[in-house]
């Protein structure tokens, strides 16, 4: 162990909550993964400003009531200095009041979602709607075709997503055909399936989501969409789902993410990162971007520069540093905080899926911007 | 003008029609008894003017009124109470709470609310439990009660709705000879200022305590009248050889 | 007591939880002929008949049935080996057609024609076949459930008031049918109208509170100038 | 015309889909007189049982055939072990099999990790006719869900257990005085509740893939179409599932899907409320 | 229990001797009541000391998360009234906690009025109004509604509101309505904390002690009758649907208040906050508890929500699976709920013929 210049003071608390349990617990435990991993790392290289780290997890179940109660422990309880965490929207929704205003504490999100956060002292690290779909629309225009179809989930992401998604398409010369929202646990998709058969639509660009969209797949890939050339996008696809379908189901799939298992061929920062979570997380709970892993890492090495910067841990110096804080390695690539907005610029990737993997078809040239705030 | 007035009444059920025309006068207090064989139609008749069932067709009248399609607790308010051949007493309440039950039913609802008639009802109550023998049980739960001891408690709770018109289908059902005789003395007070018509069996008892008889069979009156000219009635007898 | 015993009851204790409800009964039943339990409301007739069949656990006591000791046997045994059962109350499936009911009854019956032969005696329940039996009349009901009873083919046959709410005429036919079927099996009654009961057993006895207080043959008991005593209220 | 002959065949088939899910909570429904809350998890079982043998590299067909068996024998020894208790109060049975559900789901949970795991069709691809695609294995789910409502009908109406079933289930003393053995009959009709939720699970589970929650999704549309068919016979919940299923199937054809959800279920109650006794007033079987 | 025992009367009853004819009365009663010993008082005198002195002794943020579970408490009691005393299987109890929830954050959010005479007294009417809708649907009409068809119907209405409030943008949709302000009294912010917690346990007392009030007049003996055989008491001359009607109502108007203290405790309100999950959650509650007795349903409440908070923290990963297998033991070994441990059934039942010195004193 180092010996601690600082440990008069105590180690800096950092608090994760994150769905451990429940629907999508496999995305939360993979989060939780990655900060005891990040938190490791740092502590093995001396700490921050000379003090160790310790970290707090806990569970918000899915559960937003069990959450705002569990989050109450991190910050009243165990005095944590900064909250991490959160997967869905609702879910920030629900503990970012009593992080942020109650508990007068930094939250960092790690999410893709849908945009318009702009809260004091909360942080978003995954990508926009902007980052993912100005370089990918028309992608897939050019790869897939003019019409769209826009089948979603009826929730906040989707319908804020579409919005934008709609521009782009648009403003890239494509159409969209129709765009119909679902009860969240619907599970059948025939008259959907039908119109998208029958108005030739080329792209199925879907926000529909487990467990509907497993069946929705099934069933547009039995009705021959993919057979007669059709393409289907899906944004927060990413190795985690690929199981959902058999990959014939779901071949030519594209996302579009700032992280995909397959960089790790050419990029060797991302192949250390991978490498060094499969070493100590071998089971299920992958690194992916889409269940938000890729966001927790950037998220605490954005934090730990900030943290450096500002030489205290108050939440005021942080946030202050944290606005303009930069990473020049982490999965995907380097990342920046876009001054004054508190989102983050990254690099963006798209990938298709073959037999079952995924292949990047493209990149993004930089830093793609997150246009939000 | 007499008390209750039946009349025509028709009951269908599906294929069966229970009652073909079957008719029921009463008067006030007087103690009316319903014979017949087996299926003949008394119980529907009787639930058919305390509102267990809606009849088919036919009209029934109490007190001047037009009742045939009020809901049995509009009944009840009237003034009827019934007791059903099956008894149905409220199995996890004590004696007492299912006599009290009965009592308080009248009340209003500020009444209840705040229990404004609870002291004046208690003694009524443990009257009405002492007089059918139940007094040492009042704080057993109605079920705990043997199937006599149930039909005593019924009887009780029918009483106590304070009725203008009580109808009883098959008290004594499961009584013993002497216990029946305790039962018609029990009733005889009430004749002050009440009706009764009472569905039984057994003549003996019948003619103990009823004023008027009518005879149902296969859904029709056979005869109506006083209880001399029953049993002197040709078919009545006739009806008392056949089987089922 | 009768001398030959084919059911055997001894220092029989029952009760519902803890409220004890029959003392110390001993009673034995003959091979064949009629057996008449009388008592007043609550005397324990009906909890007598529960504690042979089994529905209720004796707390204390010995049950031979046929030679053979059944007190720890479970109800569908006692009934397989040839007890059958009228209830007092809810003696019929209610929302089975009065059909099924039958069937029920003849579920151990091998003989095809059993159930015609039911409906000859009870006439009434053959023009009723396809209703709910819980919509049946009240005399309609036990003559179901006796009907029921019979199809069981029992080597022993308890009746539970069985006459209860059935017509005059009706009654008469049952006890000829009873008295008939005595010669062949064992019956033990409870019954209110004392004629009938008394006609039919050759041997009865009263309870009283949970115990028995007379017993003796039909006769004797009828002519006690206590009987009456314990059947007033 | 060839649409609305697919038309006609997705409803169907969803349709089938979910009768195949209500027949054993109907079956447990209308003769135990319990609402079975963890009838979800049954289905969830056969599933996750047929995932199981898939990912043992057993063929799948052997899988979804062992589990009805496993499932109906889980369901035996739990109705032996836990819902007997119920019997007598069925509100504290529904709360009990709701707590049962708990343990299964999330246990299965753990098992799977939360992920959605693909269980690929024993007879797979699609039929042809002209433009037209039709899912092979939908057809077959139909096919044998006709099959198993014909045999589940036979059992209940040909033999005598059906008849002790529902004997033992409306008056239980009486049953045994006429005999029957009910401790017996109580576990074989858990049993076979169960068992037909495997079946269920099992066929499904290739449609849905394989996730925790894939059971407990169909249940409150499965109590609903227990109630709409009518509580107390084979027939009525059937009838009740086969109406809810196409109902949820072909909203969507001609209203937006998120106010055909909530539509189906307000018509129910309203249908139920008027007519309380369900589609199918029980009788016989 | 008779609540339930008339459940399944209703599920199966196809007319009234049918359902009349029902079997099984058998169950063993305890004959006499066990000589006049009262441990109900006991026990509610011994919760309420507890819950005085609570906050003197927890952290801080122990004491926001026993706020909370005394709202919840007093949601739990709005179910049991409904329930355990007038066999009304309210499935869906969240809707009218959920719905004045939403009202009291819309008014909030959009009319900045957060003063508590104004936020209370308008939650409470939201919880009297659509109870009195629904209630009025599903329990009035020329047929009397079975337990089963009711707890379905409200189960479908708080899953239809549920819906609606996740596909409604103006109410937030799935993300619900965050960051809601304080509820204030004057210049006073009523934040999370002592205050709060002691204002919501006020709440619940004074709450507490009308119900108890109600469940014991002669009013209450309706309702024990009522949840037993409903159409026998018809035939006394009781308006059996229009006592179910008022107890439904009186029942959502509480869940009402309760939802508009959640509210504000917790700072947003969520779609679930209607649905089926917190309808689900109430039911296990009170049958933890013990249905049928007020305290019951308190101590259901304290015993899940502190056993969850416990579980969630020290087995992370399996408390979902610890706490399931915990109801069902509890369900199991004691159907009654924990007060069977001290309470005893005809206690529980209540009986009213009381004696005649308390008679005296009840009567005005
Ligand atoms: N709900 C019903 N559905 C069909 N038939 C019915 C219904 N209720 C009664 N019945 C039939 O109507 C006839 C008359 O029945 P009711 O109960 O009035 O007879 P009862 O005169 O009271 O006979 P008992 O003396 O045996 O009680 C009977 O044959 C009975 O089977
Ligand atoms: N379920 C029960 N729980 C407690 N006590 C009961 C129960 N059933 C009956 N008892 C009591 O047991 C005693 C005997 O009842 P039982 O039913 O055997 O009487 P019975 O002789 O059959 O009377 P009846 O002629 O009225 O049918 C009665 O005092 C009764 O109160
Ligand atoms: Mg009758
Ligand atoms: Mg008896």
């Amino acid at each position: 162990r180092p010996d601690w210049a600082n440990a008069a003071e105590g180690p800096i608390k950092v608090g994760i909550a994150t769905d451990l349990t429940g629907p999508i617990a496999y995305a939360g435990n993979a989060d939780a993964n990655v900060a005891k991993m990040v938190i490791k790392q740092i502590n093995a290289a001396g700490g921050l400003l000379g003090r160790p780290l310790e970290l707090y997890i806990e569970d918000t179940a899915s559960n937003e009531s069990v959450a705002v109660g569990n989050v109450r422990k991190l910050i009243q309880r165990d005095k944590v200095d900064m909250v991490l965490g959160g997967i869905t929207s609702s879910m920030r929704n629900a503990i970012k009041d009593p992080i942020v205003a109650r508990g007068k504490t930094l939250y960092i999100y790690p999410q893709l979602y849908e945009g318009k956060e702009c809260t004091a002292n909360l942080f978003c690290t995954g990508p926009t709607p902007a980052q993912q779909c100005d370089e990918f629309i028309p992608w897939l225009i050019k790869n897939g075709g003019k019409k769209f179809a826009l089948p979603s989930a009826n929730y906040v992401w989707p319908h804020t997503l579409n919005v934008y998604a709609r521009k782009v398409i648009e403003s890239s010369g494509g159409e969209v055909v129709f765009e119909e929202y679902y009860p969240l646990d619907q599970v059948d998709f025939s008259a959907t399936v039908n119109r998208i058969i029958s108005n030739k639509v080329d792209v199925v660009f879907n926000t529909v989501i487990p467990p509907g969209v497993g069946p929705f797949f099934k069933q547009l890939y039995e009705a021959g969409f993919l057979k007669n050339g059709g393409r289907l996008a899906c944004v927060y696809y990413d190795e985690n789902t690929l199981n959902i379908n058999q990959a014939s189901e779901i071949e030519g799939l594209a996302s579009c993410l700032d992280y995909f298992k397959a960089l790790t061929k050419d990029d060797p920062v991302s192949a250390k990162i991978q490498a060094a979570y499969e070493k100590d997380f071998p089971g299920n709970f992958l690194f992916a971007a889409g269940s938000a892993a890729t966001g927790t890492y950037r998220g605490l090495k954005l934090w730990e520069a900030a943290v450096k910067e500002a030489g205290k841990i108050d939440r005021d110096a942080v946030a202050a540093a944290l606005d303009h804080a930069k990473i020049a390695e982490g999965p995907g690539g380097p990342a920046e905080m876009v001054p004054g907005k508190r989102h983050c610029r990254m690099k963006m990737y798209t990938a298709v899926a073959r037999g079952g993997n995924y292949e990047i078809v493209g990149r993004s040239d930089g830093l793609v911007d997150p246009k939000e705030c | 003008m007499p008390l209750l007035e039946a009349t025509g009444i028709v009951k269908v059920f599906g294929k069966l029609t229970a009652l073909d025309g079957a008719a029921l006068t009463i008067g006030e207090n007087e103690f009316h008894g319903l014979i017949g064989p087996n299926g003949s139609g008394k119980s529907t008749l009787m639930k058919c003017v305390a509102g267990a069932e809606m009849p088919t067709q036919g009209k029934v009248t109490f007190i001047n009124r037009d009742i045939t399609l009020l809901s049995p607790t509009e009944r009840a308010r009237a003034g009827m109470s019934l007791k059903f051949q099956i008894t149905s007493v409220l199995p996890t309440l004590t004696l007492y709470d299912n006599i009290l039950l009965a009592l308080q039913a009248q009340s209003s609802l500020f009444d209840l609310v705040f229990s404004r008639t609870r002291g004046v009802l208690h003694d009524q109550a443990m009257m009405m439990l002492s007089q059918f023998r139940l007094a040492d049980r009042a704080h057993d739960a109605a079920a705990a009660l043997s199937h006599g001891q149930q039909q005593w408690l019924e009887i009780a709770m029918a009483l106590a709705a304070r009725p203008r018109l009580l109808l009883l289908d098959e008290p004594t059902g499961g009584m013993s000879l002497e216990e029946r005789r305790v039962t018609g003395e029990l009733l005889q007070p009430i004749k002050q200022h009440c009706s009764l018509v009472i569905v039984e069996h057994d003549l003996d008892f019948i003619r103990d305590i009823c004023d008027r008889l009518t005879v149902i069979d296969q859904g029709r009156v056979l005869a109506s009248g006083t209880v001399a000219e029953i049993q002197a009635n040709k078919s009545v007898q006739e009806i008392y050889l056949r089987r089922a | 007591m009768p001398e030959q015993t084919f059911l055997d009851i001894r220092h029989l204790e029952a009760g519902y939880g803890r409220s004890q409800v029959l003392f110390d009964v001993n009673i034995g039943i003959p091979w064949r002929g009629g057996v008449a339990v009388l008592g007043r409301n609550g005397a324990g007739k009906t909890t007598l008949m529960k504690a042979i069949v089994g529905e209720l656990a004796s707390s204390n006591g010995e049950l031979f049935f046929d030679g053979r000791d059944i007190t720890r046997r479970r109800t569908e045994e006692r009934v397989r080996s040839g007890i059958g059962y009228v209830p007092q109350e809810h003696s019929v499936f209610a929302r089975l057609s009065v059909r099924d009911n039958l069937a029920v009854g003849s579920l151990f019956n091998v003989d095809p024609t059993a159930v015609d032969r039911i409906l000859t005696i009870f006439p009434k329940l053959g023009q009723r076949l396809d209703q709910p039996a819980g919509t049946l009349s009240g005399g309609e009901r036990k003559m179901l459930a006796i009907g029921r009873a019979m199809l069981g083919n029992p080597k022993l046959l308890l009746l539970d008031e069985p006459t209860e709410g059935v017509w005059v005429g009706v009654i008469e036919e049952i006890t000829e049918r009873l008295i008939e079927l005595a010669k062949q099996i064992s019956i033990v009654i409870v019954e209110q109208h004392l004629d009938l009961a008394l006609r039919l057993a050759d041997y009865a006895y009263v309870l009283d509170r949970g115990r028995v207080a007379l017993q003796g043959a039909a006769g004797e008991v009828r002519n006690d100038p206590e009987l009456l005593r314990y059947l007033a209220p | 015309m060839a649409s609305a002959f697919v038309a006609a065949f997705e409803i169907l088939s969803f349709g089938a889909i979910i009768v195949l899910v209500v027949l054993g909570l109907g079956i447990i429904a209308s003769m135990m007189g319990i609402f079975n809350f963890a009838q979800g998890e049954f289905v969830l079982l056969g599933a996750y049982v047929t995932y199981l043998a898939h990912s043992r590299g057993i063929p799948i067909w052997v899988g979804m055939a062992a589990a009805p068996f496993i499932v109906g024998g889980l369901g035996f020894v739990l109705e032996a072990l836990i819902i007997r208790r119920f019997y007598a109060a069925p509100i504290v049975a529904m709360l009990g099999t709701y707590a049962l559900g708990l343990i299964i789901r999330e246990s299965v949970r753990g098992l799977i990790g939360g992920f959605y795991l693909t269980v690929p069709e024993p007879i797979g691809g699609s039929i042809d006719i002209g433009t037209m695609h039709i899912s092979t294995w939908r057809f077959t789910i139909i096919v044998i869900t006709l099959l198993v409502m014909g045999g589940c009908y036979l059992l209940l109406s040909r033999t005598s257990f059906g008849l002790r079933v529902r004997a033992t289930l409306e008056n239980p003393a009486l049953a045994r005085v006429s005999g029957i053995s009910t401790p017996l009959i109580y576990g074989a009709t858990f049993a076979f509740g169960a068992a037909l939720a495997g079946l269920a699970g099992a066929l499904i589970v290739p449609v849905f893939s394989l996730f925790a929650d894939l059971g407990i999704r169909f249940l409150i549309q499965g109590f609903v179409a227990v109630m709409v068919g009518g509580v107390g016979s084979f027939i009525g919940p059937v009838a009740g599932a086969g109406l809810i299923g196409t109902l949820s199937a072909a909203l969507p054809w001609v209203i937006a899907p998120v106010v055909a959800d909530v539509l189906v279920f307000v018509l129910a109650i309203v249908f139920i409320k008027f007519r309380p006794q369900g589609l199918i007033a029980g009788k016989g079987v | 229990m008779g609540a339930a025992k008339q459940a399944l009367r209703a599920t199966v009853s196809r007319g009234p001797d049918v359902s009349m004819a029902d079997s099984g009365l058998d169950r063993a009663l305890p004959a006499r009541l066990a000589a006049g010993r009262k441990v109900l008082p006991i026990v509610e005198g011994a919760v309420l000391i507890a819950a005085l002195i609570l906050p003197l002794v927890l952290q801080d943020y122990l004491t926001v998360f026993a706020t909370r579970v005394i709202i919840l408490a007093l949601f739990a009691l709005s179910f049991d009234l409904v329930w355990g005393y007038a066999g009304i299987l309210s499935f869906g109890q969240a809707l009218f906690f959920g719905s004045a929830g939403y009202g009291v954050a819309l008014m909030a959010r959009d009319l900045n009025i957060t003063s508590i005479f104004l936020v209370l007294p308008a939650g409470t009417l939201i919880g009297l109004t659509t109870s009195l809708l629904l209630g009025g649907f599903l329990l009035l009409g020329r047929h009397p509604s079975s337990v089963i068809f009711v707890a379905l119907g409200t189960l479908t209405g708080s899953y239809a509101a549920d819906r609606l409030a996740r596909g409604w943008y103006y109410l937030g949709g799935q993300n619900g309505i965050p960051s809601i302000p304080s509820m204030s009294l004057g210049s006073y912010d009523i934040t999370e904390g002592p205050v709060y917690y002691y204002f919501a346990l006020g709440t619940l007392v004074v709450v507490y002690l009308l119900c108890r009030f109600l469940v014991r007049s002669q009013f209450g003996l309706a309702l024990a009758g009522l949840r037993e055989n409903e159409q026998r008491i018809a035939f006394f001359g009781y308006k059996a649907q229009h006592l179910k009607a008022i107890v439904f109502a009186v029942g959502g108007t509480i869940a009402g208040l309760a939802g508009s203290l959640y509210a504000f405790h917790e700072g947003f309100v969520w779609p679930n906050m209607v649905g089926v999950v917190i309808s689900t959650q109430v039911v296990l509650y009170v049958l933890f508890g013990g249905s049928g007795t007020l305290i019951g349903a308190v101590i259901g409440t304290v015993i899940i929500e502190g056993v969850s908070f416990w579980l969630s923290d020290n087995y992370r990963d399996i408390w979902p699976i610890l706490l399931g297998v915990l109801l069902l033991l509890v369900i199991l070994f004691r159907p009654l709920g924990l007060i069977s441990y001290v309470l005893g059934e005809r206690e529980r039942v209540g009986s009213f013929g009381a004696g005649p010195k308390e008679k005296r004193n009840a009567a005005p």
